[in-house]
């Protein structure tokens, strides 16, 4: 299979759909003839023009909005925010319009529509541009959340997002557009809500979405290595559809849940995870769910502070071997 | 307190767009019934449109009265006074054309053919209801008849205008979105950036600013600053804009005509601007609503500019109806108000499972993807 | 004590603060000639002029903004957003401006507002009224959240957040406005981050924040009649800061943890709670984690739907007997 | 692509407010050093002007050869090209005006007076910065200095700049606020509101915006729909609007000192549109700098309106200055530019437990509210 990055992956699922599906288009700011911030969407406008790869004004809102009013009459648009950090500027159209209109009209309005772009920390790019609201997200019943760890579940995950019938909101993630990856020629799709044991282990569960998945990996390298530790990874690549049963079934085995989350600890996704095990684990369970937050602070500017506040596989380790 | 700026607007009253500032013309008010929308209805259509403003009066009639007895919920912000403008939009749709409004919403939806029924048994909270109950009277949709709602965040229905008219450009359909908002929803941020995208990308979107004179308790005065008007606002974004009174059905449909088509056919947005009223507080529970204005105020517009008396008096003058006609419609819209009302009080209350339907597409259909994960997180 | 409503609860200490303090002002849609659209701060125009009691365009990005720069410059600004459910059009001055600049500005700047509002289903208004955003508001460093439950929590607690040298949060419940309760006259505060037992009980520890603290007490009485069982009301009061200290302890003495929310359930504040326990409460805990939370869909419109949606007294009453 | 809407502005060279579409009046430019904020400036603040402009490029370049090394991190968005605009705003605030800005901030700073070690730190993300390291270069801040940030949301600090000008007035003192924005900020809904709002309520703030013809890499004509100027768009919320040059510091200061008076002393909003240019993209990292320009524009405005190149030859017209002088000037400026940089990579990082400090006020101050409950949710 070819190694590609993660950003070609993304790349080459928007080809390959905007190519398949003419109601796929997609917009965002310099996201056409810049070829996006973070060149997710490089040569795209050229291929398929101005009608298909659209630039924005810094409209967030309207061009959220715009996007919702689209996907109602069948088309399907992938959005992009150049960070996710600026959702908030346009958060009542996600929550409400995007979240609630199929309610609010009794089913009788889908909303297909992508929302894309980069959401993390770690880039010293400071408080206002590091958010992860996935949990924010998820928190709203109506939004699919997703969020790849690799190359291959960045094209499979969004080529399902795509072709959803419902609102998916996709986090991507700055520091790995660059990783490299097998990923296969042509369309394949991974379904919404199925998670992937990344690797089996039987001593503990490290449960895991985004790049803490690849942390996790890490970390139980060095458990295995120096401590004859075997921990199992469990990446979530969907945060809502959720695979519970994955999670639980892991924990069933192992007795033990570390959970790592870049997102801030107070109600982040791993609370959730915590939640989900507190009631349904508690019998399987041999010592405390423990997690690995990013510190709860702002994001810090300062290069090597901003290193301390993610979790990294020293600090993933560290919790394991407390837990013993 | 003196209220100028929803009284029926004397200047501008043509579409033609006007620079900001500039003296208002004296040009002596046109024969609307002589545009060329106008000049070619056929009595059937004029008594069609009278019997809709009536009947969407009788209807919200009908609510008011159950709401009052408390068993309806919620907000129930009614329409009484300004249905000559969602009778008068829906009368220029042509098939191809879009309709999206705020939360008070009953108007466009019957005015777009909605049934009463369905309606009725919305406020009732029953799963009869258009929106199954789910959505309330803020929330009327029927995509299928071109309407889509009923929204309850002020201005959010903006930039979902723009999706429709960008989806109707897109797919290359001869039609245009008209979004209706309110004179206090011109100050939510969204709806500047709709009016500079909808320039930018040339959109066939028309925003139509019903001015009221007030949202909720604040007049126009207090929440808006202008030089001329809100829709002078669009000058701005390079959008052109007129003003028209929507107390006169025959001038909101030459000037609202008049901009769909510029819309349809030239792929520009515009915005109009229509003076009306509305008698009842801002909602139902708006216990304020004779302080924030005098009751003399309220009863001139009723006297003088009541939409439906003006029409019904024109078609009595144009001898396109006689008055036991009128009174004859008006008796088949109280009617079926009640009649409407009768449906939604025998209707049952959704299903408890359906607290859990009409969430996510792919649930409701069992798709794969409908299948795979979890997807609600409470028993 | 006088026997007066939460809301005249708020009334009061908005009349003596801004008696107090002339840098305290309040501003918000309909808060002055209108009174208020729920008439919290009825009559307070009158008697403190349009310099102090502003009424506002609809406009929430601009004035939560505005009220961050003038917070930042000294004065203390009490702005109502009509329900928190709008606050999702000016979320980014909240999150970025108001939670972030203290932080980013390596502490020069501190921003000493509170931001007030109902936020509760169980109205009827529908999906875009219904929404509570303590636990998203809470995610955020630098931001305080609170929910008093009762008349003389919402007096003391909001003249504490009025006074507090940072942003708070401060979250009333429109069904709880006609409520009454003893509360003194004059001014007393209530510190934020300190729960209060409401209940005393052995059994089981019931654990929630607003109105559903009331659910509580009542599934409590219900227990202790009709089942024997003596449970423990925990009011947290304040989301962030948390008291952990009375919510641990309270569960080491009952062994038994049934978290009531009001949220949704996916990263709800009851999930933060449960992570606690996972952690920290694992060797105290004799049963697993229960929650009794807002339904996972959107707030419904149907009336006697809506009811189902909310925990109620006899659903914390199943809840906490299937726990044993 | 051709450029036309930031070449320095032919229209509209005094602050005389026009009508929307309006004929541009053929007047003949003022001679702006004759205007009352110029006329009596003393040879050394001229001197002192050339001085500020010259500190921030160099400070600048300076960093940016770091930035380049890999050294810093984040965004760099340089101010070259820029420089006379904040150094004619600052020369112009009267000790009760404050101002606020977005991420492009490092030559705002050192225009109110912040040193530049304390800015070079920051850059380093030392403990030492201005912002202790937890900033960037995004969020300089000196509010003794009367200088609010630094803000990297996109007219997220327009609101703030509103609020500033609300502290003022309540307050009662005789200042204005100054909040910088950029033609692509414009697009943002919150500005509109901000427009209202100011309007509505009487505050002293005028809005700049820093027309430096693109945002990111997107030119103006792609990114706003305007029929006369960005600025105009300000008639629709009636606020008073011009349009200025920002590359003859002369016309900044004549033009900008005459709306922060009248903000000060009437209590009105303005909006001022100056036209300027970044030389470099539109931060460091970006890599299309040249793509969506070309070179020989950037070339064109290097040569022919460069605002220190401008300055200096005026001054040195004036003979209030001599090549020597100025040569030793930009000398000193680097060598305080180095000297910062030294500064900066010889301070301390920040420690560790400063990630914890810096969040709430009152738990930095020990206070009882600083001490009850748990603030940080992570061990
Ligand atoms: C973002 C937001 N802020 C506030 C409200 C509360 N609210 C609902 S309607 C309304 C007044 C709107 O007035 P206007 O736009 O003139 O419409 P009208 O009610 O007159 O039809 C307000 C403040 C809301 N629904 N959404
Ligand atoms: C809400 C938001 N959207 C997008 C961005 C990303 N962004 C940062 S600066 C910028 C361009 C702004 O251009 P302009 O306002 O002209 O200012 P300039 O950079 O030219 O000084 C963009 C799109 C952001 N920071 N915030
Ligand atoms: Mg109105
Ligand atoms: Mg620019």
């Amino acid at each position: 299979m070819p190694l590609i990055t993660y950003r070609q992956a993304l790349n080459d699922a928007f080809a390959e759909e905007l190519a398949r599906d003419e109601n796929v288009f997609l917009m965002g700011e310099e996201v056409a003839q810049y070829n996006g911030a973070y060149k997710v969407t490089e040569g795209l406008w050229e291929k398929f023009g101005s009608k298909r790869v659209i630039d924005t004004p810094i409209s967030e809102a309207a061009f959220l909005g715009m996007g919702v009013g689209a996907a109602m009459m069948g088309l399907r648009p992938v959005v992009e925010l150049m960070f996710w950090s600026f959702a908030y500027v346009g958060f009542d159209q996600i929550i409400n319009n995007a979240g609630c209109i199929r309610y609010m009209s009794g089913g009788l309005i889908n909303v297909p529509m992508v929302v894309r772009g980069p959401a993390n920390g770690g880039t010293n790019v400071g408080a206002t541009h590091s958010h992860t609201p996935e949990n924010f997200l998820a928190n709203t019943p109506g939004l699919k959340v997703v969020c790849p760890a690799t190359p291959y579940d960045a094209k499979g995950l969004m080529i399902s997002s795509i072709r959803d019938n419902d609102t998916v909101c996709f986090m991507e993630n700055t520091l790995l557009y660059g990783d490299l990856g097998e990923v296969p020629d042509g369309a394949y799709t991974i379904p919404l809500g199925v998670a992937e044991v990344k690797r089996e282990g039987i001593d503990v569960s490290l449960i895991a979405h985004g790049r803490a998945v690849l942390t996790c990996l890490a970390a139980a390298e060095i458990l295995a290595s120096e401590h004859g530790i075997e921990a199992e990874v469990v990446d979530l690549r969907s945060i809502r559809p959720l695979d519970e049963e994955t999670i639980l079934n892991s924990v069933a085995k192992t007795h033990r849940a570390v959970l790592v989350d870049e997102n801030k600890p107070f109600c982040g996704v791993s609370s959730q995870i915590a939640a989900l095990l507190a009631e349904h684990a508690f019998d399987d369970l041999d010592a405390p769910v423990l997690r690995v937050t990013a510190l709860d602070a702002p994001a810090i500017y300062s290069m090597p502070l901003e290193k301390l506040q993610l979790p990294d596989a020293q600090a993933v380790v560290a919790k394991v071997l407390s837990s013993f | 307190m003196a209220r100028t700026l929803s009284q029926p607007l004397k200047s501008n009253k043509t579409t033609v767009k006007k620079a900001v500032g500039s003296a208002v013309p004296k040009v002596s008010a046109p024969d609307f019934s002589k545009s060329p929308f106008n000049v070619s209805l056929k009595p059937e259509e004029k008594i069609a449109f009278l019997r809709e403003m009536l009947r969407i009066r009788r209807f919200e009639q009908q609510a008011l009265k159950y709401y009052n007895q408390g068993i309806m919920g919620g907000f129930l912000h009614l329409y009484i006074g300004q249905e000559s403008v969602a009778v008068g939009t829906a009368s220029l749709m042509n098939g191809h054309d879009e309709i999206i409004t705020a939360y008070r919403d009953h108007g466009h939806a019957l005015a777009v053919g909605m049934g009463m029924n369905e309606c009725m048994a919305e406020l009732f909270g029953k799963g009869t209801g258009c929106s199954k109950g789910k959505g309330g009277s803020m929330h009327f949709f029927a995509p299928d008849k071109h309407y889509w709602g009923g929204h309850g965040i002020v201005a959010g229905q903006t930039p979902l205008g723009l999706g429709l008219a960008f989806a109707i450009k897109y797919k290359g359909i001869k039609g245009c979105a008209v979004a209706f908002l309110g004179d206090g929803a011109v100050n939510q941020g969204v709806f500047s950036e709709c009016l500079n995208m909808a320039a930018l990308m040339e959109l066939p979107v028309v925003f139509v600013i019903e001015n009221n004179g007030y949202s909720m308790g604040t007049s126009l005065e207090r929440s808006s600053a202008i030089r001329h008007s809100l829709a002078s606002r669009a000058e701005g974004f390079d959008v052109d804009w007129s003003l028209c009174s929507g107390f006169d059905l025959y001038e909101l449909r030459a000037s609202l005509g008049d901009v769909m088509d510029k819309a349809r056919t030239q792929c520009r947005p515009h915005v109009l601007e229509v003076s009306t009223y509305r008698y009842y507080g801002h909602s139902v529970a708006d216990a304020n609503a004779k302080k924030y204005r005098s009751p003399e105020e309220i009863e001139l517009y009723k006297t003088e500019h009541d939409p439906i008396t003006l029409w019904q008096n024109q078609l009595l003058a144009e001898k396109v109806i006689t008055q036991e006609e009128v009174d004859k419609i008006d008796a088949e819209a109280k009617a079926e108000a009640a009649s409407a009302a009768e449906f939604g009080i025998n209707s049952p209350w959704p299903s408890e499972e359906s607290i859990f339907e009409d969430i996510y597409h792919e649930v409701d259909h069992q798709t794969e993807s409908g299948r795979t994960g979890r997807h609600f997180f409470s028993e």
